[in-house]
């Protein structure tokens, strides 16, 4: 292995790293969480993400221009929305999370994390994809429809609580051993 | 000027055109290379149909129903139903089903199998007419001595230890030839389980690690075997 | 999508139908009855058992390994199968190369009746055998069986090409031996429905999702925070 | 030669199916057009008589229908195992010996597949658009049995004075099958196929005529008869070298060969000289007004104008062979049927026995495109070697060997010995460029709609008429068959 | 006279849009993408991709099965280069369990993962071809010398296209010496092969016609857009992760990467592909000299396998780009969540763009060129 492994449990960061510092600079506030396996992660307030990610990539010191993907994860008491982010010009690399508490979802309804489709285009089908799967409703998006399930699909299937649809095409067959 | 160009430009073009016929075109002298392949069979060792081997040398049944390989399968393809033999107190493989149609060959349930008894043989003729057809029990998947040589020695897995010589003794049900093996497989098998529970410690020497390891393993602690094969009972009742 | 509502599956599949006149020697073979067919049949059959053309359909894996099994190591050709006709309408087989889902199922079916009689299915791949290693998806038809009816089911994960070659040999030897009768007598279960309509282009799905989400941004809160973005 | 084996089999192959081809035409022409009438002329009657002519009269279509699916069986083989063997694999080989049965073995099933009318197309069009596509292939070939036949009695009633002129409108009629075809399916991508077709076509018409148009013009007729017949005597008095432009090189040596004995070899030098005189120099000082003293002149124009022709034919020849593939819709001009853009084109909707009259008929269109090349450009159904030379070979005495050894058969008209060497000499022409286009068909990647449209108008239209003005220019000063 | 790449395609005549639906089932579309194309008169105006129809729940299923089971199914997301799912993945694993990988290992990787870009590399370029209409004779060649990796394949892995091989902390199966010298043989003739293709395709004016000048991407485009792989280096972006941000052994081996120093277009995204084909080769030579002996794995693969708690994510360098892993572990036997960065999502997501003002011809040749898996988008 080239690169050093983060062999030891990730210990509490000492204070902002260099992405934070630059975003507390410009008047946004991070939180900066446990480093995953070397990568500087911040959490982010959903209101000041599109701020904060035009400046990352606007900027010519961080320069964050590639948005590697977005995933949707169903966390313990969150929903997050996990931004990575490489630079291509400086070998930078960044995880921005936004987290949605799940206390904060209104009931029937999903939770909420602004849309960077419009005015990056990768984040486009990556947010789809995240609103499919995960359930994750990114407002401001220009065109919010499931890409990969069907369109009238019931539920979010990576959520913790999916229940499966069972039907004639799913059922426990004769022949089958499942 | 103009015409002059276009003039260079066709004649280039002919000339590219005329290379990649010529490419083409001296395929022609070269030898096929198409295996003609149901009269002559493939010589690969490709991870294929499944079966159970047998001891190439006694010819014994090497299973001894630890529930492995139904276990770390992905797809759940293997159901495995055993009891335990009141005379012997130990398990007996009533039948062993692979469905065909559900397995994806990933060949893990071989990997992890500590007796080499379930292998990837190198058939895959296996089209079937029909669905049912494709689930295979004990009496389809065994494999004759002959073939388990042959399969031993081409994949080159190690021999089955040679029985034990106390293990005559210590067996009950010593009137049946075919079980004679039994004791030392059903240690292995409840090594296996411990190994499988117990994992994430990583406990080097109660593990089981590859098929072609099982001299490796050594003795568990007697009554880890009974719970494992009370709960081995249970299940086969399902 | 897919409902189990077979009155409303039926009704629908029939109206979807396309084929509407046949006008083929089979026909006549079927008005001559008995005295025809047993004289016909066994050279039809064996000119059907010697140039099954499959149709260039592929999802997934097996796609690669059927394309493999028509390039030179293999060579379907010797059998006379290597035209693979991209048109249902021409092809005689679909190996449904490849894992079929929920929302690939209805173009599957569509595809399968477009094709013309006699029309044989090999279900190629763990996938598409039972669902495979897909098993518990969510999204992952468990066995095309379940909505077309299966000649030969070929196991393997993707089988090897002369696993293909394999199928299409025993796939041969059952169309030598089939009657015209058995074939068309035989039904099958349709279980799926279509929820796209293929021939208008644009797809019901978009406009009834536009339609919904429309609708989920009145309801929604935030929709003027949306707007001003 | 490692894949000396598999070459063995192809011309094996093409060998029998040769035979079977031949001798099912030969035995339909010779039962209809000789045996029924020879059988009828022992009753004196007019019945008789009548129907013994009509016997005689429908020969031609006879042999055509009769000819057409069982040769497009094998061209569809044959391409295959071509195939086959440019990309290092053996091809159909299970059908039949060795698999020459595998075509066969498809027309039988395609003519008992379920013929479907999808819902939605216009059915009396869908029907009619595979029968308009096939037709003109049949009456197209009229013609052309005369040229190839060596002017046989029984098909000289198929011969047109103007019969190039024939073929031509024939073959454009077929485009009109397509557009019903594509229009009828009521399916995008047919539609698309078929209005592809319809641009396609008229676009490689023009190259197209423009070049045969040029070598009717070497020829002075349009009758296709005329212009086999006038190439005889070799590989030198083809079209493809210049029309007769190096017959006089041919008179010549022939002339130094016939009397290669020592003491004639003054006389025949002279002749030499004589010969090229009259036919290359005397042609061009006429035509430029030259007088005596300036032969040198007259000589150097000559041999210009004589290269000049000939380039022209050959590239005449590239036009129409790059126009034919457009006509007949192969690679690389096989957008109408682009089967990784429109699925399959025009016939995406065609099942069953429709379908299989689409594509037989595309590949007799492919045989009557290189029959029609056979016989303008490669001097029909002429034997390559040259009269003089074949002499000297010992031309005669075979040609006498094998007509003692025919007598019998010849007495009851079964053989035709000219009838039946012109007609393998064109075989063997026509599956040359037929092996020829196969070759194009594993190489070349399709053009682009709009590219096709460039290339046509704006390269080869211009292209062939600068020929066809070059071919006028230069025939002036050589002496060319006009007038022979 | 004008070049062709100038030729205004925007009609004088005003006609109805036609809207044509492409797939999931066509010949073009690479198995089971569906377009939704706006046409006026053969010019596409608006491209919709309507995606999923080969869902298949990978995420899903590896929240669902062990790590020791996952990582059989992986090969399966990317079929044409499952040494480089498999890869990606262990290497998720591996950076956040913090597991060493024994240097042979690696070498092996580097091996298998540099044989699997040359099998699917060959495959596109017939696949190619066959988009581009030579389909009966010219991708029977690619397919030739495929078909004699994909024999190595089976005999180190067992199977021809889901070897299972690498596995998280090392491999699978030591190579015989019989496999290296036959791998080295193949690498000997390779290039010659090349060439061969070369000779047919590169240079043939009617693939430089259908090629040249269509479907430019533009440098700042395909990286708003996050495009990887080949398809951007054609563009000029020097993005290879197995220079950027290196990985295993690769800083030991000594290799270019091409760079385009213009917006790239149909055909220098085939151009770069044959090269990396050619690099790749060499990168295989090197490994076979260099290849030292050694263990070949660094955590026992035992089914009860498991991953200490974290996150991580780690990327590789597959065929078609960024193959990214982001894996969250709560240290039990399966994961918490595992989320695929798939390169083909990323690319196909700019045909759109793309596609736009292009004949409908041009379709394939840009689809094509982009090189994108369907299992890849859809997983």
């Amino acid at each position: 292995m080239s690169e050093t492994p983060a062999a030891k449990p990730p210990e509490e960061p000492k204070g902002l790293g260099l992405c934070g510092q630059f975003l507390k600079d410009h008047g946004i506030a991070t939180t900066r969480l446990p480093d995953s396996c070397g990568v500087e992660t911040i959490e982010i307030d959903g209101a000041h993400l599109e701020a904060a990610m035009k400046l990352l990539r606007g900027s010519s010191e961080i320069k964050l221009d590639y948005l590697v993907a977005i995933s949707g994860v169903d966390s313990a008491d969150t929903f997050d929305s996990v931004y990575q982010l490489w630079s291509y010009t400086n070998n930078n690399e960044l995880i921005i999370k936004v987290r949605v508490k799940k206390t904060d979802v209104v009931e029937g309804q999903l939770p909420l994390v602004p849309s960077l489709a419009r005015f990056w285009s990768a984040a486009n089908w990556h947010e789809r994809e995240t609103y499919d799967l995960v359930g994750i409703r990114y407002y401001g998006h220009p065109y919010l429809r499931r890409i990969l399930n069907v369109w009238d699909w019931d539920g979010h299937p990576l959520r913790r609580d999916y229940k499966q649809l069972v039907d004639a095409l799913n059922d426990k067959a004769s022949g089958s051993m499942r | 000027m103009l015409a002059l160009s276009l003039v260079t430009r066709a004649k280039d073009s002919l000339y590219q055109i005329c290379r990649g016929l010529k490419t083409v075109a001296m395929h022609t002298f070269r030898e096929p290379i198409t295996q003609v392949y149901p009269d002559k069979m493939p010589d690969t060792n490709i991870r294929g149909r499944l079966a159970l081997a047998v001891n190439p040398e006694t010819s014994e049944h090497l299973c001894i129903s630890c529930r492995q390989c139904e276990r770390v399968c992905p797809d759940k393809c293997i159901e495995i139903t055993a009891h335990k033999s009141p005379e012997t107190n130990k398990l007996e493989l009533i039948e062993f089903k692979i469905d065909h149609g559900l397995c994806m060959f990933c060949g893990l349930c071989a990997e992890v199998c500590p007796t080499s008894c379930i292998i990837n043989t190198n058939d895959f003729e296996m089209s079937e007419y029909s669905r049912e057809a494709l689930v295979y029990d004990l009496r389809k998947l065994t494999l004759s001595q002959e073939e388990s040589r042959y399969y031993f020695d081409r994949k080159e897995i190690p021999l089955p230890k040679p029985k034990p010589a106390k293990a005559a003794p210590a067996a009950a049900g010593a009137a049946k030839p075919a079980a004679a093996g039994k004791p030392e497989e059903a240690k292995s098998e409840s090594e296996a389980k411990v190994a499988d529970a117990k994992a994430a410690d990583a406990k080097d020497a109660k593990e089981v690690k590859q098929a072609d390891e099982p001299e490796k393993q050594t003795a568990a602690p007697e009554e880890k075997e009974e719970t494992e094969n009370k709960e081995g009972s249970d299940k086969s009742k399902d | 999508m897919i409902e189990g509502n077979a009155q409303g599956v039926n009704e629908l599949a029939d109206e979807l139908k396309d084929t509407v006149t046949l006008t083929s020697l089979e026909k006549m073979i079927e008005a001559m009855g008995e005295l025809l067919s047993p004289i016909v049949s066994p050279i039809a059959n064996a000119a059907r058992s010697n140039s099954v053309w499959p149709l260039t359909f592929g999802t997934s894996c097996c796609a690669i390994e059927m394309m493999s099994v028509g390039m030179s190591k293999f060579d379907i050709s010797r059998f006379g199968s290597e035209v693979f006709r991209a048109t249902p309408r021409q092809a005689d087989m679909i190996i449904t190369a490849g894992t079929i889902t929920r929302k690939m199922a209805p173009a599957l079916i569509t595809l399968y009746e477009q094709m013309p009689e006699p029309k044989y299915v090999i279900a190629m791949g763990a996938c598409t055998v039972t669902g495979g290693m897909f098993n518990d998806s969510y999204s992952v038809v468990q066995g095309v069986d379940r909505i077309i009816p299966v000649d030969i089911y070929l196991p393997g994960c993707p089988p090897r090409p002369e696993g293909i070659l394999d199928a299409l040999l025993k796939l041969q030897q059952k169309i030598r031996t089939e009657s015209y009768a058995e074939r068309k007598n035989k039904k099958y279960r349709q279980n799926a429905v279509r929820y796209v309509d293929y021939d208008t282009g644009r797809p019901l799905e978009d406009l009834i999702d536009e339609a919904r989400y429309e609708t989920a941004l009145a309801l929604d809160p935030l929709k003027g925070l949306q707007e001003k973005a | 030669m490692r894949n000396g084996a598999e070459i063995l089999k192809l011309g094996t192959l093409t060998l029998v199916w040769w035979c079977i081809i031949f001798g099912a035409v030969w035995a339909a022409c010779y039962i209809v057009g000789i045996l029924i009438p020879m059988a009828l002329t022992s009753y004196e009657s007019d019945a008789a008589r009548m129907t013994a002519e009509t016997c005689r009269a429908l020969t031609p279509i006879l042999s055509v229908l009769v000819f057409i699916p069982i040769n497009a069986m094998f061209m569809v083989l044959f391409e295959r195992r071509g195939l086959a063997i440019f990309t290092v694999r053996l091809g159909p080989n299970r059908v039949g010996p060795d698999g020459y049965l595998q075509t066969a073995a498809d027309a039988v099933k395609l003519l008992f597949k379920e013929d479907i009318t999808p819902r939605g197309a216009d059915a009396f069009m869908f029907t009619l658009a595979p029968i308009v596509f096939f037709a003109p292939s049949i009456f197209g070939a009229m013609p052309l049995l005369a040229a190839v036949t060596n002017y046989h009695e029984l098909f000289q009633i198929a011969n047109l004075p103007t019969g190039i002129f024939f073929i031509l409108a024939a073959s454009s009629v077929p485009v009109v099958g397509i557009v019903m075809g594509g229009w009828a399916s009521n399916n995008k991508y047919s539609l698309v196929g078929g209005l592809r077709s319809a641009a396609q076509a008229i676009s490689y018409e023009i190259p197209l005529v423009l070049s045969l148009v040029t070598v009717c013009l070497m020829a002075g007729t349009l009758d296709v008869v005329q212009i086999a017949k006038q190439q005889s005597g070799g590989i030198l008095n083809w079209n493809i070298f210049g029309g007769g432009a190096l017959r006089g090189l041919d008179q010549a040596i022939s002339l130094k060969f016939s009397s290669s004995a020592p003491a004639l070899q003054e006389l025949s030098k002279s002749s030499f000289e004589q010969v090229l005189k009259s036919v290359y120099l005397e042609p061009t000082a006429q035509a430029l007004g030259l007088g005596a003293g300036q032969e040198g002149l007259a000589g150097i124009i000559a041999a210009f104008a004589v290269v000049l022709l000939i380039g022209s034919i050959w590239i005449a020849y590239g036009l129409y062979m790059t126009g034919a593939c457009a006509e007949i819709n192969r690679i690389p001009f096989d957008l109408p049927e682009a089967e990784s853009e429109l699925v399959s084109g025009y016939n995406t909707e065609y099942s069953g026995i429709k379908f299989a009259i689409f594509f037989l008929a595309e590949f007799t269109n492919l045989f009557i495109v290189a029959s029609i090349a056979a016989v303008m450009f490669f001097g029909g159904g002429d034997c390559p070697v040259p009269a003089w030379l074949g002499t000297a070979l010992g031309g005669p005495q075979i040609a006498s060997v094998i007509n003692q050894a025919l007598t019998p058969l010849i007495e009851i008209k079964l053989v035709d010995p000219p009838t039946l060497f012109a007609t393998i000499w064109v075989i063997l022409k026509v599956y040359s460029i037929v092996f020829f286009a196969v070759l194009i068909r594993g190489t070349l990647p399709r053009f682009r709609i709009d590219q096709l449209m460039d290339f046509g108008w704006k390269r080869l239209i211009p292209l062939s008429l600068i020929v066809f003005v070059l071919v006028v220019y230069a025939r002036e000063f050589v002496n060319v068959h006009v007038g022979t | 006279m004008a070049t062709d790449t100038e030729v205004d395609l925007t009609p004088r005549l005003k006609t109805d849009e036609m809207l044509i639906n492409m797939g999931p089932q066509h010949p073009a579309t690479h198995g089971v993408l569906r377009l939704i194309l706006t046409l006026d008169g053969e010019i596409v105006r608006h491209t919709e991709p309507i995606l999923g129809h080969l869902h298949r729940a990978q995420e899903w299923q590896g929240q669902n099965r062990t790590w020791f089971q996952y990582q059989a199914l992986i090969d399966r997301v990317d079929y044409l280069s499952g040494m480089f799912t498999s890869w990606a993945m262990a290497r998720a694993a591996e950076v956040v369990d913090g597991c060493e990988v024994p240097e042979r290992a690696e070498y092996l990787r580097v091996m298998v993962s540099e044989m699997n870009r040359i099998t699917s590399h060959l495959l596109w370029l017939g696949t190619y071809l066959i988009d581009l209409g030579a389909m009966f004779g010219f991708p029977f060649y690619p397919f030739r010398e495929r078909e004699k990796l994909l024999e190595l394949f089976e005999e180190i892995a067992g199977q021809r296209m889901m070897f299972n091989y690498i596995r998280i902390g090392g491999v699978m199966r030591n190579p015989k010496d019989a496999w290296l010298s036959k791998l080295k043989r193949f690498t000997e003739e390779f290039p010659d092969r090349v060439d061969e293709y070369e000779a047919i395709v590169t240079q043939n004016p009617i693939f430089l016609k259908r090629t040249k000048g269509v479907g430019i991407l533009r440098k700042e485009l395909g990286m708003d857009y996050g495009i990887t792989g080949p398809s951007i280096r054609a563009s000029g972006v020097n993005l290879d992760l197995r220079r950027t941000k290196p990985y295993s052994v690769y800083p030991k081996l000594k290799f270019d990467v091409p760079l385009n120093d213009r917006d790239g277009d149909t055909f220098d995204r085939y151009i770069f592909r044959i090269r990396e084909m050619r690099e790749s080769n060499e990168i295989i030579k090197q490994c076979l000299d260099m290849l030292p002996q050694g263990e070949i794995s660094g955590k026992k693969q035992i089914a009860g396998l498991r991953v200490k708690a974290g996150e991580g994510f780690a990327a590789v360098e597959s065929p078609r780009g960024t193959l990214g892993c982001y894996i969250i572990s709560n240290g039990s036997d399966r994961a918490y969540r595992i989320k695929w960065r798939n390169p083909s999502f990323c690319n196909l997501s700019i045909l759109p763009e793309l596609l736009k003002n292009h004949p409908i011809a041009d379709v394939m040749a840009i689809f094509g060129s982009i090189d994108v898996i369907l299992p890849d988008v859809d997983r």
